[in-house]
């Protein structure tokens, strides 16, 4: 039932859209620019709105959640690296670099979720949107940990490790500070950390008057979002062959072992309520497509980023909008009722 | 007739998180300035669709006298040893008012 | 008098506006994205509007409204194509390539014609919406038909024609697969029925979400749209030296007969009222620049693009927007009062 | 007081945050295209507004505020011209390009101002808007006459002026009607100047139907613009070093000049409200970064541009957007009350 | 010194309608990979503003090895004679890693 | 074997708002066409990092046949010699068709 009212709503529907009409080889061109603009816009109109409803939030109660936010964003690629490990399939590259997106979030993922629970008309805490802000950066930082880990431990195999050196070396020299400043200073956390503030410390008046450009044209915003993100997702799914059986699965399990500890965090660590608890088990189960790609590219340029880029992009994030959301959902429901 | 010069054109092609590392080298190699162009593509690495932050090319065209030519491909080739896709090719020009070229980025 | 209401639109005089911008030659430069974003929106608006109205609307009306758009979409190429011959000035290519243009609409007249509409109060049908979104199909096929036809046709003629086997052989190994391909997956037709599909089937509750995005700014970004169109346009016009008197005529004759047949389908086949009726009217009388032009480059590479461009977006566009329109609204009276 | 309100404002809070942003260089990009879709949106609306409340306005007032809009836009580059000289330290070339700049307007200032204004529920006459596209056009032809001039003084002094005779070759045929032509046809004029006649003379019923998206949201789209003006800014004011403390005084004591003749114009000649005095202080204050940039560039190519660009937009916009306009709505309430 | 290769660098402007054909193309003639970057311009087809979907051009750009060099341009000339407004030109360029452009696209 | 034949490839990079100048010295010296692509940089005259109309670079390509290429040269001296921050350079390529290059926009 909830799947089903899944998808009816705009947001989902204009996913799919954009996701078939990119199937069926459609010459629909969208400006190159147009997602881009449009996610700064719907962070800025989150973070406003967090901030907002912040602002009056239980301080104890949203320090907690940072802090969740904090752990989930390190044990999740601790997870993902273990799994992708085991599999013996993927190198240790490209697995650090892989399990980094799963432990950052899709905001995409997150706005359909808050798109689905208005339509059934379920509340939601605001500490969600803040665990979101939060989750970029460690995610970033255990990537980059893992990744040079890694690059000693083949140094130290390969005798006389001269790349190692190299690259230690490289990593020495400030690299390491900057990946580190870029985790803290990457242009999605700045909009939605900066936005939340100014929501927080606005005047009632002033936000007033931002309403009509923060709230109500949101969902058709976000409507157009999803529907270029459809088309993305349909030409990355297509390089699933590239990845194999192994990644595949992964792009799919993974969501639901993030999401079944997101959601046990939004339930029973921070009671939330459904609303809330299906945003927290969305943190979980979403992987970056924003933030944490180009951290690798930077950062761990030995790995294959039409991995990582057809994994978070074109399986996770499709899967979690479709399938995942009213699935997650309904657990829930199970942990909170 | 008019008098043009010789001079080295770089040209690499890679994804768009690179630019400010390429705008360091090309600093410190004393290159009078440089071009960015966006692009798109195809490669070893996968389609870069440019629809998205995450996979944008950027052409960058730097114009180096001949005697700095090597320290910058030096400084290219470290990126690729590090598993940076680049795509790298130097092309003859000739340019106008060559001095132009010689006086590094202050 | 409807006349001078017409030149009080803000839509159609942001069109004066831009059209005057570029005849004096302002250096007013305006992003390459813009319109493409805008035109995007429009279509995703008039979309949902129109399949909401639909979802209450009798089907076999719809029916009906769709297959007269198919004749009218078949039959004023034909018409198009015999006119340019008949002038003896005009090669097979350059017809068939125009003439499919005529058999098209262009979008930005249709919601020129709603915005008259709204500011007259006068209410029309949704079936017209449908129509558009179904005539850019055929038109573009009729095209292809004509041009490989003549293309045979002039082989013959050149006896030996070597290049036509090419032609043929080009054609026959799937590209004119392709192109009907692109006739039915054109990105404009993909909006325009993705989002009247998902306007019919969302829930009303979640439509009034969309409604601020959808409705409430529709009108003040039909104006910006207009106003980037009339540049463009008058870019163009610049050009109609090189297209010559007889297409120049037939830039502003085509249009007259289009409009003529459109309004006597939509006031006495379909009998839909005054606004209906004018619509449909628009819907004959008008050219795309849209979904034709590259359709055409593609598949008719003979013809010159300057040719079509100029005579759709610089002649029929602004004779429409400003003398067409009010013109075909006189006339509807007369029709079907 | 109004100093702290000015930064609980969140037009203001998002120009500081781009600011921010940009100095701890953080990665956020935004599309290149968004800032100048933002401002002809942002000079469109305001002009719409405007033209609809000059409707209504008395015309001789109107026109007394044009009067003194040319008289401003003549007098501030003389002054700007003759500190420069002063100074010792700047070129006649540069001086003639900078000064331009200040008899010009910033209308990223003045609706930055009107937000203030709003913010604190204080009126403000219509007429400030009708200076503000009035005082483009002077600012740009003093510079170039400024320029000129120079140049033949430039051209004497150096015996033998070959390069001179160029030059005023050069300015004869065409090229200063050419720029005279681009002073009056300046893309941002067009736009204002256009939208102000529309919504003068569009119906109340069409405005109504356009307020939306004119009204609206028009405070959280200034809010992007603020946002991404913000990290230009602070792009910009990294290059202070180049400009030197003495252009780095001028760029804060020209707007303080410039402020307090545009509030003494406002309050006392014009004897407009507090809110009406403070926008002509803006108007005298700020420093264009749309208009005269270009200008300059083609007609006064000696002048350095990274000189002109950092003073305009560097600096004086910041200045005048965090110290300026409550600092002049202080001094406004001096004056008139 | 550097070891720099020669390569043919074949760069093609034309309408963005043309795009998915030429990927094609360079794809069975066994490229590496591709570059585009948007563009405008004028020529004997008229001005092509890059304003909307139906004057936009590209500029297409492709390194390949001088042995597969032929075949493209066959394939290019074909388009050219069926009426297609193509500018095409080919330069020599020196490359960094040559091995890089003699593996096609998977 | 191809038909390729040598043509001068000016390319000139300078701030958009010379874009019509050049677009008119081109058309007198009787190019076939232009290309132009919108680039960012920085040079002697500072950054010009394209976020807004008053920085935004272009890159301007016209092949031109040798005989008019002096004359193109001498126009663009005439820009640079006023104060015009232009970067040009000239690099010989081989096209496809040069009778296409000949035939200036009429
Ligand atoms: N053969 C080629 N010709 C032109 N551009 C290429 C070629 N190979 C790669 N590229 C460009 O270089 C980028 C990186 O290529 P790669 O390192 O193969 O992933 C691609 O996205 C293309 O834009
Ligand atoms: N002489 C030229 N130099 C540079 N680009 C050209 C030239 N001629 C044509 N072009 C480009 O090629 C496109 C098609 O040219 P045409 O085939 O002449 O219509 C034009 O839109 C220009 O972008
Ligand atoms: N050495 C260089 N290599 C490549 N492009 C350059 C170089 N120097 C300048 N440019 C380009 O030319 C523009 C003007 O340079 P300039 O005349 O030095 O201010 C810059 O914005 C760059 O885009
Ligand atoms: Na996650
Ligand atoms: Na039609
Ligand atoms: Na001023």
């Amino acid at each position: 039932m909830s799947a089903l009212s899944n998808l009816l709503i705009p947001a989902v529907l204009f996913f799919a859209l954009g996701f078939i009409a990119r199937a069926i080889k459609s010459d629909l061109r969208v400006p190159p620019d147009l997602a881009k603009v449009l996610s700064i816009y719907l962070l800025m109109a989150i973070g406003l709105h967090g901030g907002y409803a912040l602002g009056k939030a239980d301080l104890a109660m949203a320090f907690n959640s940072v802090l969740w936010a904090i752990i989930l964003g390190f044990a999740l690629p601790l997870i993902g690296y273990a799994l992708l490990l085991m599999t013996r399939k993927v190198d240790h590259m490209n697995s650090a670099a892989i399990a980094a997106h799963y432990g950052s979030v899709s905001a995409g993922t997150f706005l359909t979720a808050i798109a689905y629970l208005d339509n059934l008309n379920i509340g939601y805490e605001s500490y969600p949107v803040i665990m979101l802000a939060v989750m970029e950066s460690p995610a970033i930082i255990v990537g980059l940990l893992l990744a040079s880990w890694s690059r000693q431990r083949l140094a130290v195999s390969a005798n006389g490790g001269g790349t190692a050196i190299i690259q230690r070396g490289g990593m020495g020299n400030g690299q390491l500070g900057g990946l580190l400043h870029e985790a803290f200073t990457n242009g999605s956390v700045i909009i939605l950390i900066g936005s939340m503030f100014i929501g927080a410390v606005a005047s009632p008046a002033s936000m007033e008057k931002l309403s009509p450009f923060v709230d109500d044209i949101f969902m058709g915003v976000l409507c157009l979002f999803l529907f270029e993100m459809g088309m993305e997702a349909a030409r990355r799914i297509r390089e699933f062959r590239k990845v194999g059986p192994v990644l595949l699965v992964f792009g799919i399990v993974m969501p639901l072992i993030g999401g079944a500890i997101g959601l046990l965090v939004g339930g029973l660590v921070l009671d939330m309520s459904v609303g809330g608890t299906l945003l927290v088990g969305v943190l979980g189960a979403s992987a970056s497509y924003i933030a944490v790609p180009p951290a690798m590219r930077l950062a761990v340029p030995e790995a294959n980023p039409s991995f990582y880029l057809t994994l978070s992009l074109g399986i996770t994030f499709p899967f979690n909008v479709i399938i995942g959301i009213p699935l997650y959902h309904a657990l829930a429901e199970r942990i909170v009722g | 007739m008019h008098r043009l010069f010789p001079e080295k054109l770089v040209t690499v092609i890679t994804s768009d998180v690179l630019e400010d590392q390429l705008v360091g080298r090309v600093r410190n190699r004393g290159a009078s300035g440089y071009t960015v162009v966006r692009a798109r593509g195809a490669g070893s690495s996968g389609e870069q669709s440019g629809m998205l932050d995450i996979d944008t090319n950027i052409k960058f065209h730097v114009i180096i006298p001949s005697e700095r030519l090597s320290g910058l491909l030096d400084d290219l080739e470290q990126l690729i040893n590090k598993g940076h896709h680049l795509t790298v090719f130097v092309s003859d020009v000739s340019v106008l008012g060559p001095e132009k070229y010689s006086e590094s980025m202050e």
